[in-house]
Order: structure tokens, then sequence, then C-alpha cells
């Protein structure tokens, strides 16, 4: 029964949001790119990849909190989990070539990492992914060999460093530069790869922060309590 | 050189910190919380452009009257909290910075996409804190509703993105004329069901009893008071100063805050559970905040929420403690594991005449239930009076006729529960001996006397509230859409 | 440019009944699988709609990382669900205090 | 593919309303927040506009896609990795309190 009213429901919201698509008065992007806030941002980019500009700097207050999102998150996940201590142990055991594959595939995935977030603000990908990329490959050694244990304190020191590196760039902003999160450094030439002051130093920072915090959720997530 | 982002920042850079030294987390809590409270008195008001980009493609902080005095409330009252519950924080000291550093976050942004990250932030931080008391299910509720919340603001946001092209609050606030078309009411409407969450609202407070019903110490202040009261200030920012709202959408959503109001007071009324009379309560005075700022009583919404944020410290402090009390005989240690796992005493009827044993608490409880009844001679009664008077002078009597009648209800049901809890048994005699509950409970003197002090400042700004009403009026005066202006004041009405 | 407008026609359609099954999926691991399709198919949709950067993110973030952490949270319970059934004297779920007698309240 | 956005949003809340097995009530919400980041990129889309990176070839192009909604929902992404970690975390610690993954049975507990 309850399908039913939730099936209807929903088509309900469907049929009224098509009525209201094609008599005109809901149409999404009523402004094209002329008159719209990005396009300040197209106009006058800071790094040639135009979303670096804007995740790094423009808007950098969004990636300081997107950071502390991670972070907590990272701290739930350690407060829920935090009583399993003994590593999951699956019903097959370790097989010998998923060790040797990742002993050869772990440092290409991490070097694709870095390489992601260090050209963040020249080619796709930045901080988050390369973070990501980073903490896929700590999953690898998870997998592939049931008793490795990552040095999670120091992969916790390397977090706190990371973050409050981010915080103090901000603060220096306000000495030096009279804001909070200024870009103090010059930008550099568009295109080459020190170029747009800060940004390749915070989406580094961003990068080793987001890899050791997915790799600490890793960690609690292979846990079990025997 | 004090900026108010450091506010923000500070505790979350301590937080970093506090990952690396693992043992001397909470000492660091309490530097970040003490810093914060000293802070928020020097900064001074302002715009605050963060990283020198102009106003509507940076981000932008405005702290101007409303948001200095909610975050000077903030600041204390949760400096107030962890000091009080500084032997009960175990786990969640690095949790409890980041909370703080988001709810200043909500506070003083002008910017609407980073309203939904620090709305983001201080929700999984309240996750956190809210699981401290092992009632999973109600903190798997809670989390399910607050992530469909925060998706429904931020798909409003986007809608309106879509509409006027910006995410900066000033620059929305002009742009936004009317709420007519369907392509302007639908984001409205979005960001109101994305709001209404964190301000338990009808149809999104199903997690409010859980949460709130077993609650302790620390989490019942936080969320009850803390939470609640910096989410409504952000509630009044956004659809009084922000946005424009036409008379059908106005006359909508107000009907959803009386729905709240009258759903709030009746299930009030015909619970017997300490904590559930004041979850319910809490429900309807966000419903009577909300439905002040919608229909344009900005400053009179800001001595509402005040009072309440007061008036609820208290209550579910309090409320907390008494409810894990236990028998004072023999046997305390199986009465106590048995009492860890069977729901403790949160029937009034158990708790009868237990202000008996400690008076203190009784009279801080009471000050703080009958400012909220709004009787005479404490703060609350200003503020009713205030909220009525500035109706009748613009001639609308719907509202008053509601409020008054919701307002009874409250007085019965809290002067029957103060009833109970001072003086059981007959009625007219003094309190016989087993009447009175055998339960007892151990507070230490600090809580008690700083508890006694706010419940004296709530009868301290009831004699004399000219205090509030000016801070209240200078806040209102900043919000766009706001048409009370003259206030009662002393005793005897206007001099 | 209509291959354009069809190629996301066509991927909009998929992606819609990808999200049906995955809804309704019966087996819980289907339903993990479909979600980690349906990122997938929103990592092309990304592509398509010139949107390279939250592409790569989605695809590393969106599929790998949200796929594994179901996946773990699944064997992590069926690990235990096997503890469960082959050891006899089993206590019950959480520890039954001895004043609190059989019954769970 | 504005209409792909809100109907896998819509697709996700039915699918919370209907389900009770807390695992599956995950997967709709992250099927709703993968309907909300088509849409907020669908937004930000013309018709022919090109990726928002300047290359030496587009370096005077004007056609480029709306970089804001793309920033938008780069951090809308983390955050529901976030949010999906900590649900996923209580989920489990629910099931080792009560055994099982419905609802209803663990209310009845």
């Amino acid at each position: 029964m309850k399908k039913l009213v939730a099936v209807l429901l929903v088509g309900l919201m469907l049929l009224l949001l098509f009525i209201n698509m094609f008599d005109g008065s809901l149409e999404f992007n009523k402004m094209d790119l002329a008159d719209v806030d990005g396009n300040y941002y197209a106009k006058n980019p800071i790094v040639s990849n135009m979303v670096t500009s804007v995740v790094v700097d423009y808007r950098s207050f969004d990636t300081l909190g997107e950071v502390t999102v991670l972070f907590v998150s990272s701290l739930g996940v350690a407060f829920m989990l935090g009583g399993l201590t003994t590593r999951i142990k699956f019903k097959h055991d370790d097989s010998f070539f998923l060790r040797i594959g990742v002993k050869v595939l772990f440092p290409i995935i991490v070097i694709v990492g870095v390489f992601m977030f260090v050209h963040g603000h020249l080619t796709p990908g930045g901080g988050f992914p390369g973070g990501a990329l980073i903490g896929g490959a700590m999953l690898f050694k998870y997998i592939s060999d049931s008793k490795y244990r990552a040095k999670i304190s120091a992969f916790k020191v390397l977090e706190g460093t990371m973050g409050s590196i981010y915080v103090l760039l901000g603060i220096v902003g306000i000495l030096v530069g009279n804001y909070f999160l200024q870009n103090i450094l010059d930008i550099g030439e568009l295109g080459n790869l020190i170029s747009g002051g800060l940004i390749p130093i915070i989406y580094v920072l961003i990068g080793l922060k987001v890899g050791s915090e997915l790799t600490g959720i890793f960690d609690h997530f292979m846990n079990e309590e025997v | 050189m004090i900026r108010p982002v450091l506010l923000v920042v500070l505790p979350l850079l301590i937080a970093f910190l506090s990952v690396m030294f693992k043992k001397q987390t909470k000492p660091l809590l309490l530097i970040a919380v003490l810093i914060n409270a000293v802070v928020v008195f020097v900064i001074d008001k302002g715009e605050y452009i963060i990283g020198n980009h102009m106003q509507p493609y940076g981000i932008v902080l405005n702290v101007d009257n409303y948001s200095l005095y909610a975050l000077i409330v903030l600041n204390v009252l949760f400096a107030l909290l962890v000091l009080l519950n500084l032997a009960k924080i175990t786990k969640i000291a690095s949790i409890l910075m980041i909370a703080l550093g988001g709810l200043n976050g909500l506070l003083m942004t002008g910017d609407l996409f980073n309203l939904f990250v620090f709305l983001e932030i201080s929700a999984i931080a309240a996750f956190m804190i809210v699981a401290t008391n092992k009632k999973l299910i109600h903190v798997f509720n809670y989390m399910i509703i607050g992530i469909v919340g925060s998706v429904m603001y931020l798909f409003g946001v986007i809608l309106l993105y879509s509409q006027y092209g910006t995410l900066n609050m000033n620059k929305m606030a002009e742009l936004m004329t009317t709420t007519g078309t369907p392509a302007t009411y639908i984001p409205i409407i979005m960001i109101f069901g994305g709001l209404a969450v964190e301000t338990k609202l009808l149809p999104f407070n199903g997690w409010v009893k859980g949460v709130l019903g077993n609650s302790d110490s620390l989490v019942g202040p936080m969320i009850g008071s803390i939470y609640s009261g910096v989410m409504l200030i952000v509630f009044g920012r956004l659809f009084t100063d922000v946005f424009v709202l036409n008379d059908q959408v106005r006359i909508l959503l107000s009907v959803i805050a009386i729905v709240t109001l009258i759903a709030g007071e009746v299930s009030a009324f015909s619970t017997m559970k300490l904590r559930e009379i004041l979850l319910y309560s809490s429900v309807a005075q966000s419903g009577l905040a909300v439905l002040l700022f919608l229909n344009g009583y900005g400053s009179i919404a800001v001595l509402v929420v005040f009072a309440n944020v007061l008036a609820k410290f208290i209550l579910f402090m309090l409320a907390g403690v008494m409810t894990n009390s236990h028998k004072k005989s023999e046997h305390t240690e199986y009465e106590h594991i048995l009492n860890n796992t069977v729901d403790n005493h949160d029937d009034i009827s158990t708790l009868a005449g237990i202000f008996v044993k400690n008076p203190l608490n009784g009279v801080a409880f009471s000050v703080a239930s009958l400012s909220l009844a709004s009787l005479p001679l404490f703060f609350g009664f200003f503020v009713k009076i205030n909220v009525l008077y500035s109706m009748f002078l613009r001639g609308d009597y719907v509202l008053p006729a509601i409020i008054l009648a919701t307002s009874l209800v409250e007085g019965a049901y809290i002067i029957r529960m103060l009833v109970v809890l001072w003086n059981p048994g007959k009625e007219g005699e003094k309190a016989t001996k087993e009447a009175v509950t055998s339960l007892n409970y151990e507070i230490d003197q600090l809580v008690c006397m700083v508890l006694l002090l706010i419940s004296l400042s709530l009868v301290a700004l009831g004699i004399s509230p000219d205090l509030a009403i000016d801070r209240a009026d200078e806040a209102g005066a900043d919000l766009e859409y706001n048409i009370s202006t003259e206030y009662v004041e002393l005793e005897g009405g206007k001099e | 440019m209509s291959l354009q407008l069809g190629l996301q026609i066509a991927l909009g359609v998929i992606m819609v009944v990808i999200a049906i099954i995955a809804v309704e999926a019966k087996k819980i691991i289907s339903s993990v699988i479909y979600l980690s399709l349906l990122s997938l198919l929103a990592v092309v949709g990304f592509v398509l709609m010139s949107a390279p950067d939250v592409a790569v993110t989605e695809a590393v973030i969106g599929s790998g990382i949200v796929t594994f952490l179901f996946v773990f949270t699944l064997i992590g319970v069926n690990k235990q669900t096997a503890i469960k059934e082959d050891s006899i004297n089993d206590l019950d779920v959480h520890t039954i205090s001895p004043l609190e007698g059989g019954d769970i309240k | 593919m504005h209409i792909v956005g809100i109907v896998l949003m819509l697709i996700g809340v039915y699918g919370l309303i209907t389900n009770r097995h807390i695992i599956k009530m995950i997967v709709s919400i992250n099927v709703l927040e993968i309907g909300l980041n088509i849409f907020i990129i669908a937004v930000g889309y013309g018709e022919n506009t090109i990726a928002p990176i300047l290359t030496k070839s587009n370096i005077n192009a004007t056609n480029f896609a709306d970089p804001l909604p793309q920033a938008l929902v780069l951090t809308a992404i983390v955050i529901g990795v976030g949010t999906t970690a900590i649900l996923l975390a209580v989920a489990r610690k629910l099931y080792q309190q009560y055994g099982t993954y419905d609802l209803t049975e663990m209310e009845g507990k």
C-alpha cells in the first residue's frame, strides 16, 4: 500500500513538473552565461583551469569548509567504529597474483594521484580526486594482504599538519594581504606549471589531507569486532 | 587585527591540531572555547571580504547587529555548556570544536552556498554529538532527515542561481522582486523545507522526539537550545533580509508555522514525560519564532528566540541531570546498571517532589519554565506582551488569538509540571514524606550556581527589559522586512 | 548537434532505468552494484555536459570509494552472521544484566 | 538533462519512503545526491558549450560552460561521500546492536 502512495506522490510531482516546464514558466537556464556570476570567473581566470580558480581562490572559504566536512566525517567514523580492532578476515586467503599485482600498481596509482593534484590548476581533477586516488592506492594494499595495517598515527599527523598549514596560509593572507585566504604570491603567466600563486600549494595540501583522511576511514571500515 | 573570520577559523585550526596530540584534546577544546568567548566581544561590525575578491564574486561575511548579538549569545552559551559538562566530554572534544566553528560560520556568512557548507558541517557535528547517547536508531533517523533537508536546501539554492544568476545574499536581495511565478516560489519552498529540519517545523521534526527524548545534560542544551537558536537566526536572516515573499507564499508558510505551534503545544500538554514536555515546547517556540519572522516582526522574533534559548538551556540541562537520577539506597551499583539499560526516569510522577530535596535547582528550573510560560515579572512576559502589542498595532487579530490560546495551553502544562515536581500529594497540604520520590541525583555545586545565575538573569531582564529590547531593536533594524518598531518597555506600557 | 542531444537522451533514459532497479533490487549486493553503475553513468553524463573536473572527481569518489564503503559494510555483516550460526551458547546481541532477567524491555 | 536530474531525485525520495532496509535507504540517498549533482551541472550547461579549461586553442573562445556550478558540485560530491561514510558506520553499529537491517524489526526490539 505504501508503495502505491509513494508512486502516486512521485507521479504527481512529475506531472506538475512537466506542466510547468512546457508552459514555459519554469525553464531552468533562463540566463545564458553572459549575465550570470559564473561569467566573471570565465572572463578573468587566475589559472588555466577556471573551475580550480573558482574552487581554490574565488570561493576558497567553501573549500576550507569542505575539507572540514571530510575531517569531521573521518572523526565521526573513528568515533563510531573506534571499538573494533581486529582486521576483517576474508573467506579466501591472500592470492599471490593480487599481492604481486598490487606491488606493481601501487606506485603507479600514487604517482597518478600526485600528478593529479600537482597539476590541479592546469588539467581537470584536483585535490579531491588526487587525494582519493592515494586513498584508493592504500585500499589496494589493504585488500591485497590481510595482515597489512597502515600506520594510522603517521597519517593522522599528516592530516593534522596539512589542515593547519591550509588555515595558517589563510591567516598569513590576513597579515600580509589584509584579506583572509588571499592569494599573496604573484599569479605568474597563465598556463605554465608554476602559476596561480597559492593555488597549486593549496591543492597539494588538500590532496594529501584527503588521502590520509580516506585511509583512516578505510582502516576503520576494514576492522570488525570479534 | 581581530577579524570575525577568526571566530570560525580558530576552532577549526585547533581541531586540526588536536588530531595530532591525541591526549590533550580536552584542554585544546577549552582553549578554543575560551578564545572564542573572548574574541567575540572585540570584533567589530562590517562586511568582510574573503580572498580580496569583490562582493558578488568572492565570499563575504556580513557581521551587523543582527548577527553580532547572535554570535555573542552563541559563543558565551557554548563556552558555558562545555565548561559545565567537562567531565562528560571524552571522545567528542574535536567534534565540539568543529561544531563551534560551523555554528559561527552559519551566523556570519553572506553567501548562500557557503551557508550550505556550514549547515552540513554543523549537521554532521550534531549527528556525532547526538550519537553519544547510544540510542542509534534515533541518531539514524536524525541523520536521514538532516541529509534530505540539506539536499532540499541545495536544490533551492541552485534553482535561485538558475533564476537570478548569483549566490551572494546582498545581490540576491536586490534582484529578487516577487515570488509570483512557480520559477520563483518553488526555490523558496525548497529552502524553507531545507531549514525546516533544523528549526523543527512540522513536516520534518520527526527526529526531535527521538533525539531530545533521551538526551543527557550535554546533548539536550546543545541541540535543544544552541543549535535551534542559531538555526532560527539563520532562518530569520534568509526570510526577512534576503527573500521577498508574496502574500500567498507568506500565508502558506505561516500556516505551516501555526500548525507546528499548535501541534507542539497540544502534544506537550498530552505527555507526562519531562523531556517530552520540553522538546514539544521547544518545537512550539520554534513555530512561533518562524511565524514572527515570516510576517515581518523581525526584532520581536529575535526577542522570542533569545528568551527561548536561555530558558531551554537551563531546562534541558536540568532535565538531563534529573532523568538519570537513581535511588540513594544501599545497592546503588545494581541500580545503576539497571538504570543504564532501562529507560531512565523520565516520567514526572517518578520524579515527583524531587525539588524538595534540592531546592536550588528547583528555583532555577521553575524560573526558567515560568519565563517560558510568560508569567509577569519574568522576561518571557515582556516578550509575549511585545508580540501581542506589535500585532495589535498592525491591526492583525487572527495571529494574536492563536498565540494567546497556545500560551494558555503552555501555561497549563508548565504549572502542572511544576506542581508535581515541587509539591506532590493532595491539594493544599505540604508534601508528605512518602509522596516525595526516593530518587535523587548528584549535581556539583558549580553547575547549580551557574544555572541559578542564568535564571536570575531571566528575572533581571523581566524587571528591566530595556537592555534586551534596545539590542533586539538594533538587530531588527538590520532586517529589510521588519515592521515592528514600537515596544512596550516599562511596566506601565509606553511612557 | 543532434548527436550530442541524442546521446544525452539515451544516457538519461538508461540512468533512470538503472536508478529504479537500484532502488527496487531485492538483494542488497545487486542494489549496491547498480548504484556504482549509476555513478559511472553519471561520470559519462558529466563528460557529455562538458564538465571534466567534476567527471574525474565523481569517477574516483563516486564509483570508487562509495562502492567500497558499501561493499565493506556488507562484508562485515556476512562475517558476523556466519559467527552467530555456528556458535552454540550465543549471548544475545547486548549483554543482559543479572537483575534484568530474560526479557528485553 | 535537467529532467533526468529531477527524475533521479524523485526516485531517490521514492526509495527513501518505501524502503525500511537501512542500506537500501543509504543507496536511495546516494541516488538523490547523484540526481542533484546532475541537475546542478545541467543548470550550468548551455547548448554547445565547451569545457572551462583554457588551452592554447580556446584561449579567446566565449562559449565556456559556467565554472561556478561545477565548483559547487565538486564540494557537493565530497560532502556526499562524507555523509555516506558516517551513515554506513552507524548502519554497521546498528547491525551489531540489533542483528538486523530492518527498521521495523529494530523498533520492535
